[in-house]
């Protein structure tokens, strides 16, 4: 039987605190299940000094998790929305990005830090950022944005198990989404791209919730004859771009879909990559699909008019294939 | 229950409506969520109406007001319209932020909300920078910032207090100590209890008061404003209360005894001044009269705020700059 | 007689402070002068009520200033390092950047941010980041970075004079710089370019201290028969692509150049946009030239290995015409 | 000067020899920036050396110590290779971290120093993580974090206090209280002028005590270590001291009044414990030859360190990641 998003991370944690003592939770309200309940009753079980109510200090329990991280734990901290790691970003990106490097060698952060982010129901303008950008443009870190519940178990054990600060990003919209959990999940490295659908006439790649969203556009468009090859980015920093590249290679067009702003978003990244590494490659120009330049409102009409969905991604791919209509 | 004091048996009668509007709004809210109404998740402050209505009632609409993810109370305390902020937090575009800000950022400038924020503690600084203004320009109006007991394990309220009483600042601040944050207890964020402490290496004034008791609440906070009005700087009014409401509506609540919520009526801020009107003498028909008014101006308001229009879409990247451009931006 | 761009940018707050009476600068130590001098004398001319110095505390001061734009004041505030404005993020991005959307037009803030960026003379991983890609990533914000003296001067008063709130972004090798002041000094509108080199073959795309690095190139490419159009964005966002889209239909090569990482940083957003909306005008692949993906280390030799400079712009340019040697 | 309490003349002539190693590679820092061989801006500790030996007398290389942008001081008293630190300071291959770091980002893991932070406050956090890992792995190591009092501007480190206390972890926080940052002095960033007094909401134990005392330092240190040593949670140690150096090296110092500098002798730390250890009866040629000793051994590693080589270009993308390679990322 099927469980939602929510239940798969939570079976993630409980099996990597039940297999290393030194992994250790910690953020506000995880020992009373925390905000969205992901970490419910690992507390009872594990202890609460392993599953660690904090106060509401985001700059500290930051810092806290990167000295322990030094120190032989790996603190797996809980950052309750994305629009709050402003409060943790000194450390994140002047400490625990950085002191492997400053140390020459000597110290490395082994630590994840779990946060929630996107736009959904109306949490408007502070509770609904896409901030990834911000990180992958920062040395030292790992960013791992998974698209479904069984892909966050895997990434979810496998970031725990990195020698490097990982931020790992959940959407909001996915917590309710429910996957079979098989016998048995092998777990998917850093750093791989996967191809989510195969295809010949273009190139989609999305990360997150939008991966679910790209193929249902890529159903859409199969019905009119137009084949879609769907690539599931899984980590953003590092990129796989030899995925990228073999798709864009067989495909020559290449569309990028995210929920983030797309001014200085990852797609821009991604396409600039494929425009230089893929230039003869390509017989359209690579197409962004995101957010327009505007905070997230309130109320849902504008909520709704203003984030990417299925149809954005259908008409960018009409165009850039010039079957419009 | 405080005694009266100054206050006369009909500004005593005044406040209780002031209460029950906010207690009425809220239960709107509550129901209107319950039927899919509301976006987002309101966090409301049932049970906590004293303080708003206590403190406001000392603040013209020049004075500044922040508030934070608790805010309801303090924007009607503070005279917004009624139908304009409920038209707000169910998205409407007659709504005090024309339905961009919602619940978490209700924003009205010409009664002086100059602000919400839904980060903990982040209205404080703003808060500082209003009295700041004030100072620098002169004039007479204060500041005043709502905040709770969990907004002390942020760092920037600390830093405010410190640059408020370095600056003398005109600002009160208002922490509404309801002794819980989300779902783990104050035991869980500190081990200060109370929040007056931190002002103490300030030299701040502050004072602990019950902050259910209306009418301490409204003596209390006449003191702290006329002592910043005469320019004695920064002030720090702790209000001792209770969340009757879950965090926030939809909040399961497991964590509640059932005699907590037995004990609930006892503490309730609107049961106590009832209670206290009818020893005072108050005739039971005039309590009634003022719950029953302000039954019904929020009802017809909410009635209108929901019979309005919601924002086209087409609307959807207004306000963003106001003095550039969006052409050179991606999007 | 010339002056160093610290004189120039003085001067230009002097004098705004002078003709609007709600211009007031704070910041650490900036009423004994400021960590690099820029305000020098500057509260003893004005009063300490208008300079005024504070304690380090960021996050509080950056909201201060966030609420007193909101209340008739115009702060210019100085963020001793761009590293520190980690500490400014939680205020800038969620308060200051949204106010005017979230309160639907009431409020808005007139609120300059003054920091300092870049890498030079071993300042190490701490005190030399380049972040300014995180900025153009936030609706609502305005970013500016100054290649020169003049060019600050104009632009941080228009700064000053906007009605939103602009990060300005001084890079540290600019403050030695001189330039003569002239009599008059016209103020350059804020979101347009400047062509600083006109060329025929070629595009190279820069801003802040790289702008000079930048012509050196070309004239360096010059001696060799290339032409080389130089463009100074000024304005990081929003951006003219008005000017750099006129430059490229004309070369049909562009190269951008930055000392921030390259990975997720504001070439990819150029190089991006570049590739999707002048497709057809390209002879060759957008070509972007930054820092590797490496904190900046300490050691002399380690930093001057790193940082991109004349010779990588150079060498980038020849192959991007097939002119290697 | 404290009264020596149980320590021997011997141990003092040792603090004494602690005292002048920190004096002197300091020195020789300060001499080889006016060359342009010392890389950035670092800064002395000259005048506060007393703080880092009397406290770090009392660690061993498992306890963890964390510094900031004046921490040279603390790292050579934790016990690292004089020449290793200098060599770092001056960005060699042969330096603690391989030149990557510098002056104000020494790591020494083998000897316990975790790291310093050139952000002021950003250590804080990092520390109490240190002593949470110690108290959850039930080892009986400590954390030591050195800050100075212009740190108290920054929320972070009242977050950091709230949670040590909360945690009852493992900690010693120093405070180093030379009255100023930068070049503003205490009264300019706070109304607060003990920074021991920002513990006391947490009822925390703290002692302020004559930083320039090594013997003083040396004694309340041992009873904060003690304390925290038995399990009885974080305690907070603020040293009064002066910084007789500038801000940096190269730092004009106008702000500094004559008779300040006048008067600097008088505080000096060093000069101070000669003092005492001649009227304790010490041969002052014993004293001079500690000195000496001192000046010699700190010359020599200082000369080996300048011999040393420097970090090959080619090697600068290392030590980045871990556990993946740089493959896919631009640059
Ligand atoms: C910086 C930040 N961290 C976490 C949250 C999530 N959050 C929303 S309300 C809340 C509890 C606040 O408690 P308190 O300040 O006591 O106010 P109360 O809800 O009791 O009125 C938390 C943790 C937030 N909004 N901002
Ligand atoms: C967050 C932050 N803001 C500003 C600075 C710039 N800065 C470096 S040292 C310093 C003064 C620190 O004073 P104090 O903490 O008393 O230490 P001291 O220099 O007196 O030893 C400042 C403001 C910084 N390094 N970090
Ligand atoms: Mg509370
Ligand atoms: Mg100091």
């Amino acid at each position: 039987m099927s469980q939602t998003f929510i239940e798969i991370l939570r079976r993630a944690l409980d099996e990597e605190l039940a297999r290393d003592r030194a992994v250790h939770l910690l953020g506000e309200d995880v020992a009373a299940g925390g905000a969205f309940g992901v970490t419910r009753g690992l507390a009872q079980k594990h202890g609460e000094t392993r599953v660690r109510n904090t106060p509401i200090s985001e700059a500290a329990i930051t810092g806290m998790a990167t000295g322990a991280a030094l120190c032989g734990l790996r603190p797996v901290l809980e950052i309750m929305f994305i629009d709050f790691a402003t409060l943790s970003l000194d450390c994140l990106v002047n400490q625990s990005a950085k002191y492997r490097y400053m140390s020459g060698g000597q110290l490395s952060v082994p630590m994840v830090v779990r946060t929630q982010a996107g736009a959904a129901g109306g949490a408007a303008a502070q509770h609904s950022q896409s901030l990834e950008a911000w990180f992958i443009h920062v040395p030292g870190l790992i960013v791992v944005a998974p698209s479904s519940p069984l892909e966050a178990y895997g990434l979810l054990k496998s970031a725990i198990r990195m020698e490097d600060p990982v931020l790992f990003i959940e959407h909001k919209r996915l917590y309710t989404m429910r996957e079979e959990m098989p016998a048995t999940v092998e777990l998917p490295p850093i750093g791989r791209a996967r191809v989510a659908r195969v295809g010949d006439d273009l190139t989609l790649i999305a990360y997150s919730a939008m991966v679910t969203t790209a193929l249902e556009a890529a159903e859409e468009l199969a019905r009119s004859g137009i084949s879609v090859e769907v690539i599931d980015l899984r980590t953003l920093l590092p990129l796989d771009m030899r995925t990228i590249a073999t798709s864009v290679s067989k495909t020559h067009r290449a569309l990028i879909a995210h929920e983030a702003v797309l001014n200085g978003g990852v797609g821009a990244e991604i396409a600039a990559r494929i425009g230089s590494e893929l230039f003869d490659e390509l017989d359209a120009p690579v197409t962004r699909v995101g957010c327009p330049f505007v905070p997230i409102p309130f109320a849902p009409e504008l909520e709704r008019a203003l984030l990417p969905g299925r149809e954005n991604i259908v008409r960018a791919a009409r165009e850039l294939l010039g079957t419009q209509g | 229950m405080k005694d009266p004091g100054s206050i006369s048996l009909s500004s005593m009668n005044g406040l209780l409506g002031g209460l029950c509007r906010i207690r009425q709004f809220e239960l709107q809210v509550q129901r209107l969520a319950a039927s899919g109404e509301v976006p987002g998740f309101p966090h409301l402050s049932t049970g906590q109406e004293a303080v708003a209505v206590g403190v406001c009632a000392h603040l013209t609409s020049e004075d500044k007001l922040f508030t934070g993810h608790r805010g309801h109370g303090h924007v009607l305390a503070k005279g917004s319209d009624i139908e304009a902020t409920f038209a707000e937090i169910i998205g409407r575009d007659t709504g005090l932020c024309r339905g961009r800000g919602g619940s978490m950022h209700l924003v009205d400038a010409e009664h002086g909300v100059l602000g919400a924020t839904g980060v903990v503690a982040g209205n404080l600084p703003l808060a500082a920078g209003a009295a700041w203004a004030a100072q620098a320009l002169g004039d007479s109006n204060i500041s005043v910032v709502f905040f709770g007991d969990g907004a002390t394990g942020a760092g920037v309220l600390h830093e405010t207090l410190n640059l408020a009483s370095l600056w003398k600042l005109p600002i009160l601040f208002v922490c509404e100590n309801n002794g819980v944050a989300e779902f783990t207890t104050r035991e869980e964020h500190s081990n200060v209890s109370k929040v007056s402490a931190f002002a103490a290496p300030y030299a701040m004034p502050t004072r602990t008061i019950d902050g259910n008791d209306v009418l301490a609440v409204h003596e209390f906070a006449g003191d702290a404003i006329g002592s910043i009005r005469r320019g004695e700087g920064p002030y720090l009014l702790e209000c001792m209360t209770y969340r009757m409401a879950g965090h926030f509506v939809g909040d399961a609540q497991q964590y509640r005894t059932k005699d907590e919520i037995a004990a609930m009526r006892e503490k309730d801020p609107i049961e106590r001044l009832k209670r206290h009107l009818l020893a005072q003498g108050l005739a039971q028909g005039e309590i009634d009269a003022t719950v029953e008014g302000a039954r019904r101006q929020v009802l017809d308001a909410v009635e209108r705020a929901r019979a309005a229009g919601r924002p086209a879409p087409s609307t959807v990247g207004e306000y963003v700059y106001k003095s550039v451009s969006l052409d050179g931006i991606s999007g």
